[in-house]
């Protein structure tokens, strides 16, 4: 099997040893969680928003496989810094792109848990000192 | 040292018997020949199944029942003739006790409609276990919820077994049915079914036991063990996809109210109004699956021929295996019991790897085919504290070999996924 | 004369396209070749759909779905590749409003039990016809007597097409659905689906069609008719047995409950409740028919390769050859309108010779295979005052000559029944 | 085809033409029809059962395919003047014995509906002056 299609390239390991932001974000505005019901895999992620719609910071908490976890950590690298704007358009191809190694359907699920979340806890605003 | 040099080998089948197996010699990866245990979900078909089916079509084929021209009349008898090869199997009085259905699911879901739409008062109680697959717990919630009875689960030990002093406890004589699989998917726990039944019977329950996992893997006596209904697949036993059973006791079925309403399930129609037809009809509205019924009773041909004790002890062979060297494994934790409560599968899941990781990797590089995930027992896994697991489930035509390269793959995907202090190249100073 | 000399050849399908089925090249009688024309009750396979099915089972087969390793990607791949060919095939907009059922019939019940459950109201009407096969009577008698909702029935006219002006009179606002067959299986009218949709939406009602009959032989468009449900199965298109297809509008599948539960139809589950999958999984409990399903893709991709249009046409001059032919024989009836009204088939009965008796020397003297029965339509026999019909159902595979031995036949049985005075030889004195 | 296969052999056509005792029995004390509703078959029987037990006489109507009304024939002309008891010896392969041509599961049922009518009948009495 060639080296640049290995599901577990390199790259993806390190994220997944060494995720971006695997944590929770004290001054989050915005939050969403879903899981992955037929593996069982979890992801949070947790935003700062400002007025004008740049995502200053955000974190993800989470359980599940390499490809579900270092997704999340590459989507959040990814997305750190930029607009909501930015993540509209960022479509579920360019996570796959993001992702790298390429993805039978199944696996593809997985790697797209957080995009998924991520697109929704933009618009889930957290109630004052309450939970999403 | 390899592990499957140490076994008994009188206990096992011939390994020509994977030659009757088109798919089994396949690579899936380049020098790899299929190494399939992924047979709880399904299994492989052999030559003489494929060629059942083929022959059907290219022979015998034509709709069932009423027709007169001799196309009509062979499918007829051949379709009569695969009912009475499955009632031999199960060991049923008689033939118009099996219904055939496109499935295990679909037989529960008669019996839950049927009977339980039929029986089923509020406060009655349907007691289930908590090991059941989603197909023998769904159906009974739904019933629950439309007629107001209640749904009790019997817990299992710590090991993984029935726990049969919990079962004695929630039987009452509100219980109206017992719905228990004769083998777990996921525990691969033999569960006591003769203890059920005349326990069950003593307080005035049936019982419908979920075989999916045993008649294509052991004996089944449905007269010796009193099982009032009786559910598996054909796919899990060799046959075709798209046909299942439901064997009931006659005096059952017949006081049952139809379940799907259409041809052949009839004696009169009017425009307002029908008559059900006489068992085994009543219960197969619309054109039966002729051919798949066809190919799984050459699928019980086959199976009859290797004989299903000898199944059964060359699984049990592979499974000791298998467990005794997952048992070394630190970090692993194997589901359910020891061997010799258990049927030829085994689940495990692993401290810091994900199951995913271990179905890729097994997959992508030994060609070693295992199931990963929560094996339709949601309720089982969440009350292990496990969101998933990896499956590795035999076959008579899987050989100790093939055991060796899961545990060999299984080793790889430990180290491969072993924290190495890795670190991401950084894009972001923060 | 021969009537198939009179025909236009330049409507007609190739008669090599018979070399694809195996089957029609048999002998049922020794130096008669098989002349099949009971196509309504199930079609033949062509080599295309059987090897089909033999290569999932040797190179591609696990079951579907959450599987990782390669078997199960590849059979899940193929069993989605077919649900998008059957979108296609009807002009549905997503793949996901298309769910494999057993059979026909089966896809009727799920919309009885699952739509009509949950929307039918004691007063509410469905809207049925006299000439609907049992499959689409029962399930809505069934539904009705659970609901309390009520059973209207389209009366037919003289000539045995929809009387419409009746149909006008019983639409109403109680009307919540109408249930109406594409084609008679009986009567071979073709129903005009696009007329009832608008009148029954202006209505405020649901309309399914039972289009069993019509998939299979003539371009359908569930868009540009608007039809709400529809159903129909692959085993009368060439397609395996143990396949059917549903399909709905998403917005009406996805506010429906659930119907069968099980493995599959689940999003989350826990012992006491679940919560359903999206579709189309939610309508799919339990492992699902596999092969019979990417059997069905590659029947679809044959009769595509035809193109329903020119079997439609094909199948226009064998009706229209039977037609004229049968309209001269003294004492036969033809059931239903005339050629232009129709599909591929024609029934009959005749004064004074039973059904039987036509299918049964039809087939042992002159290898033809027709039907003889109610074909499940009890009521529109009742309703015609018989009791039973012979009926010759086309497919593109026959030819004018298959026609030629149809009417041959039906002289012989004329003469060998008409009244000779036979007498029996003497027992008694009495 | 060999003749001695042919399902309408000539005693089966001489009997459907003319047929044993077709018709009604004024004096019957018992009686009963059945049909077989999967080809409309339909074949009614009635019946004078003396004390002894003796079918002292019994006649036929029906409607359906000729194996269904000839067979009825002959087995009316068979147990005419025999007993409950030799009608209870008389089983379903007796008939099918009795009608000749072999018969293929489809069309045995077309076969037997008379001996199930008959068998049926002897335990149907009639009311007094009334109808079964
Ligand atoms: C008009 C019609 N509807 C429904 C059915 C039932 O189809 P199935 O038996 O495949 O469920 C048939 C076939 O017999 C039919 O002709
Ligand atoms: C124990 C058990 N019950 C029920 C089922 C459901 O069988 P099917 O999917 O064939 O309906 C399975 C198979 O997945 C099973 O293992």
């Amino acid at each position: 099997m060639p080296s640049e299609e290995e599901l577990y390239q390199e790259h993806v390991l390190d994220h997944y040893e060494d995720p971006f932001h695997r944590g929770t974000l004290e001054s989050a505005t915005h939050a969403h969680e879903d899981k992955n019901p037929l593996c069982g895999d979890v992801v949070r992620i947790e935003l700062k928003l400002n007025d004008e719609g740049k995502i200053e910071n955000l974190y993800f908490t989470g359980d599940g496989c390499v490809i579900s976890q270092a997704s999340a950590s590459m989507l959040l690298e990814e997305l750190y810094g930029k607009t909501v704007d930015d993540l509209k358009d960022f479509s579920a191809a360019d996570m796959l792109t993001l992702y790298g190694p390429r993805l039978t359907p199944n696996r593809q699920k997985c790697c797209l848990l957080s995009w998924k979340v991520l697109q929704s806890a933009v618009h889930s605003p957290l109630a004052e000192g309450g939970e999403s | 040292m390899s592990a499957a040099k140490t076994v008994d080998q009188s206990a096992l089948l011939p390994e020509s018997l994977r030659d009757d197996f088109p798919i089994l010699s396949r690579d899936i990866l380049e020098g790899h020949p299929l190494v399939f245990l992924d047979n709880a979900a399904s299994t492989q078909r052999p030559r003489q199944v494929i060629d059942a089916i083929s022959n059907v079509y290219e022979h015998d084929y034509a709709n069932v029942h009423r027709g007169i021209h001799t196309l009509s009349e062979r499918s007829t008898e051949l379709y009569e003739l695969a009912r009475e090869k499955v009632r031999a199997f199960v060991g049923a009085k008689h033939a118009r006790e099996v219904i055939f259905t496109p499935g295990t699911t679909a037989s529960i879901n008669l019996v839950a409609r049927s009977w339980g739409g039929a029986n089923l008062q509020p406060g009655d109680e349907i007691l289930t276990t908590v090991m059941e697959h989603h197909s023998n717990l769904v159906p009974w919630q739904q019933i629950a919820a439309e007629t107001g009875a209640v749904l009790r689960h019997v817990p299992i030990t710590e090991d993984g077994r029935l726990d049969m002093a919990a079962f004695d406890q929630l039987l009452s004589e509100r219980t109206k049915l017992v719905a228990v699989c004769s083998i777990s998917n996921t525990l691969g726990t033999i569960n006591p079914i003769d203890e059920i039944t005349s326990k069950a019977h003593a307080a005035g329950a049936l019982v419908l036991v979920d075989a999916a996992q045993s008649v294509p893997h052991m004996p089944v006596d449905v007269l010796k063990s009193d099982v009032d209904f009786l559910a598996f697949s054909g796919h899990k036993m060799l046959g075709p996809s798209g046909v299942g059973i439901l064997y009931g006791k006659e005096s059952l079925l017949d006081a049952m109210p139809p379940f799907l309403g259409g041809g052949s399930m009839i004696n009169e129609v009017r425009l307002d109004s029908f008559t059900p037809a006489e068992l085994p009809a009543k219960f197969e509205a619309g054109t039966p699956p002729i051919a798949p019924a066809i190919g799984m009773s050459a699928a019980i041909d086959y199976l009859n021929h290797i004989g299903l004790e000898a199944i059964h002890r060359h699984e049990q062979v592979l499974t000791q295996l298998a467990y005794d060297a997952l048992s070394q494994i630190e970090g692993l934790r194997i589901l359910g019991p020891a061997p010799k409560h258990r049927a030829g599968l085994v689940s495990f899941a692993f401290e810091r790897i994900h199951a995913h990781e271990f179905a890729q990797v097994l997959n992508d590089q030994f060609g070693v085919a295992v199931r990963a995930g929560h094996h339709c027992t949601q309720p089982l896994h969440a009350l292990l504290g496990i969101s998933a697991s990896t499956r590795a489930s035999f076959y008579f035509y899987n050989q100790p070999e093939n055991v060796d390269c899961l545990l060999e793959g299984i080793s790889a995907v430990q180290s491969m996924f072993a924290p190495q202090g890795r670190r991401r190249r950084r894009k972001h100073n923060s």
